[in-house]
């Protein structure tokens, strides 16, 4: 409890600042050669896509993006079930790391495909089962980062996050079938989201630098966010060994046997 | 001294006490269902009933009623197991937190369905709805109400001991039900033969929805109960 | 005219959020680090 | 004679408060012990973790033999708790409260009826609501739905608040009668003279620590 007062050791080489490491750094550069490949391929080598046209290219978007929510989410329900099971901090601040990452790419999956269906559909939104599920999707994480910014001691905090980490993903393939189904009613299936098998050579290429660049981002945010938290709890720690100082100095002024402040409300015991 | 007691005693007991509060409160008959009522007069000034939308959007706007009607009668459910230091009474018992699971969803479902008998004879008289496929509206109505209750009382006693409990329960607790909203609605449309599918898997889908969570809840609810 | 919009709407709002969520969190584990211990961040 | 109640730096925190900042305490067997201290010294915190309630962030914590941070679950349906707040339904019924809770609790719905005749609830208040109760009629039905499963160690917070001169004697009657046939009772209170009449020993709390142990030669020594 008290070890953690701030001292410099000076042998040793000097703590990073930031949550960046020699590992991060290379993940990054990693992940921003593929975003470069990305660009350069998606934007303005690959062609125009036979069926889609020029809105292919919202797609090398869509797909990384949806991609790395859908993985943030299952090891926000991973860390989820494994919270509950060893009830250590790693696993609460790997599900919250995931679900706010989640939450982002979903966001902007949302609002790519938004766009996709300007062009192609000319309205903004059509209820196409993708865009459909991932709106619910977006909503229910929405929710576990609303119970996330609640203050509350982090055990509390980690269990009801844990619980809604395992709730919210049994939803996701009950949401989708019933989506499908629903919309299965009134039209046929869309591209949107999709591999579709007759793509060329260059626009494979440009999907999947984008794909890869797309997980690797999210990697790269993972670890950054998971330092970040296992910062932030290490910062409210030390700000309890100072709380815990300063409670136990309210006893030390009044003498102990000091009942000048006793309310009894009945008379003495005869 | 302790004699032993089963998982579904203790729903038993859970259960029975809940259906008593709400005979001495009234609660549920006194307040949410005629809120339940209120909204179906106000689906009708909202969609103009001479045009028949109203009368093609029933089933949604029926179970759309009942969202929001359960969002209530949970509230008020996990309310009163928050207040008076009830919860931690609760833990201090030894019940088996399946079993107060078990028993507050037997509790809400029967509620509910009674709610939603109501409200059938509602549309009936104020929407001009003829019942047809009675069976599939009852199976639909069983699981659909189940799965609500059993998805409900996880976050129901969730939010209840949050001070934000008002808002954060709908904002948790709607997008988790839109499946069986959807599949509500669907599968009462094609019993009512407005579409010419079969409703039986929506009726599936709607009873696997209620037993993932109907499971789910009871291993959650203890962490629920002792953590959080 | 709205294609060339959207196509490139969509590739600046994917890289303007997630780069200013990285920003973001960048600077809050800069900001931390100046309050914990050095003992208690070193990374792997 | 080995505690009942054994806490070795206890640490709990109360949100982000910490309570109870490093509480040492041993309680023994058959020992009425009061437990005083000004507001907000953590006297209900400490009441919270001997019921097994509230979890310890460090420290050690043994209570009716088992341990606290392993076993909760054992220790809470030993130990009896009488807190500020009723632990009952508002809108169920004196004797529907009182049913349910001692079946809650493994305990018949006789016990519930000899709980109540023993705090004095008279047979007409049985059937009215609690909530329409008075603050010392609802304290007395709280305190035979305690009672009711013969808990081991009692634990009570403030016991004579909103009583009648009667229904404090009455308490004091079933803390000596809970201690002479072998229950422990911890219980906070403000009222010193009737509290020291009938506790045996009493420690003093401030500040989330206890700074006063006080022993009373009795007949029930302390210490071994």
């Amino acid at each position: 409890m008290t070890s953690t007062k701030i001292e410099s050791s000076s042998a040793a080489a000097p703590a990073p600042i930031g949550t960046g490491s020699r590992g991060t750094k290379v993940l990054g550069a990693t992940a921003l050669f593929f975003l470069v490949l990305a660009v350069a391929y998606g934007l303005f080598i690959s062609p125009a896509d036979s069926q889609l046209g020029n809105t292919v290219r919202i797609i090398y978007m869509h797909v990384p993006t949806v991609m790395a929510a859908y993985v943030a989410f299952l090891i926000t329900a991973l860390s989820s079930a494994m919270y509950l099971w060893k009830r250590t901090e790693f696993w609460d601040l790997l599900g919250s790391s995931g679900a706010e990452i989640g939450v982002l790419f979903f966001a902007v999956t949302i609002v790519d495909g938004a766009l996709w269906g300007k062009v192609t559909w000319g309205v903004f939104w059509r209820w196409e089962p993708r865009l459909t599920t991932s709106a619910v999707l977006l909503i229910m994480y929405i929710g576990y980062l609303a119970v996330r910014a609640i203050p509350a001691d982090p055990k509390t905090r980690a269990t009801r996050c844990a619980i809604i980490g395992l709730v919210a993903v049994v939803n996701i393939p009950i949401v989708h079938k019933a989506v499908d189904w629903w919309r299965g009613l009134h039209q046929g299936k869309t591209v949107l989201g999709t591999i579709h098998p007759d793509m060329g050579g260059t626009q494979l290429f440009a999907m999947y630098s984008a794909l890869i660049a797309g997980l690797l981002v999210c990697a790269w945010l993972f670890v950054h966010r998971f330092r970040a938290g296992f910062l932030a709890e290490r910062a409210s720690e030390l700000g309890l060994d100072q709380a815990l100082e300063e409670r136990r100095l309210e006893s030390s002024p009044a003498a102990p046997s000091s009942r000048g402040a006793r309310d009894d409300l009945g008379g003495p015991q005869t | 001294m302790t004699k032993p007691r089963g998982m579904f005693d203790d729903a038993l007991l859970m259960a029975r006490k809940d259906l008593q509060l709400e005979r001495r409160a009234k609660i549920g008959l006194g307040q949410v269902l005629p809120f339940a009522i209120l909204v179906l007069l106000l689906f009708a000034f909202a969609l103009d009933p001479d045009r028949g939308v109203l009368k093609q959007a029933t089933p949604g706007l029926f179970w759309v009623t009942v969202l929001f009607s359960a969002v209530l009668t949970l509230q008020r459910s996990f309310g009163l197991e928050s207040e008076d230091g009830i919860l931690e009474a609760l833990r201090l018992t030894g019940m088996s937190p399946a079993g107060i699971y078990l028993g507050k969803v037997t509790a809400l479902t029967l509620e509910l369905l009674l709610l939603e008998a109501v409200l059938a004879v509602g549309v009936a008289v104020l929407y001009d709805t003829h019942f047809i496929g009675i069976p599939l509206l009852l199976v639909i109505a069983f699981t659909a109400t189940l799965g609500i209750a059993g998805a409900g009382a996880v976050y129901g006693a969730l939010a209840a001991r949050l001070r934000s409990r008002e808002t954060l329960l709908p904002l948790l607790l709607l997008p988790l039900l839109a499946p069986v909203l959807i599949a509500a609605t669907r599968g009462c449309e094609v019993s009512l033969q407005r579409e010419a599918m079969s409703g039986w898997p929506w009726a599936a889908l709607l009873g696997i929805f209620a037993l993932v969570y109907l499971t789910l809840g009871s291993f959650l609810f203890r962490p629920l109960l002792e953590d959080a | 005219m709205t294609e060339t919009l959207c196509i490139v709407g969509a590739w600046v709002v994917t890289f303007g959020s997630v780069g200013s969520y990285a920003a973001v969190v960048i600077l809050r584990g800069r900001r931390l680090s100046q309050t914990v211990p050095p003992e208690q961040r070193r990374w792997m | 004679m080995s505690a009942l109640v054994h806490l070795r730096s206890a640490v709990a925190l109360i949100g982000r408060f910490p309570a109870l900042a490093g509480v040492d305490l041993d309680v023994y067997p058959g020992e009425i012990l009061l437990l005083q201290g000004p507001n907000g010294a953590g006297k209900t915190t400490l009441l919270g973790v001997c019921a097994g309630l509230i979890g310890l962030t460090s420290g050690q914590a043994v209570v009716l033999g088992e341990d606290l941070t392993a076993n909760p679950r054992a220790v809470r349906r030993r130990v009896g708790l009488l807190g500020h707040d009723s632990f009952l339904y508002q809108d169920l019924s004196v004797v529907e409260n009182l049913d349910f809770w001692s079946r809650a609790a493994a305990a018949t719905v006789q016990d519930g009826r000899a709980a109540l005749e023993r705090l004095g609830v008279s047979s007409r208040l049985f059937d009215l609501p609690v909530y329409s109760l008075s603050a010392g009629q609802r304290r007395r039905v709280s305190f035979a739905a305690m009672i009711c499963r013969r808990p081991e160690l009692w634990l009570l917070d403030e016991p004579h608040a909103g009583l009648d001169s009667s229904g404090r004697d009455l308490v004091d009657g079933l803390m000596a009668e809970a201690s002479a046939s072998g229950a422990t009772v911890l219980f906070a209170s403000h009222e010193l003279d009737r509290a020291e009449h009938i506790a045996h020993r009493s420690v003093t709390i401030s500040g989330g620590v206890i700074i006063a142990d006080s022993p009373r030669a009795t007949e029930l020594g302390s210490e071994p």
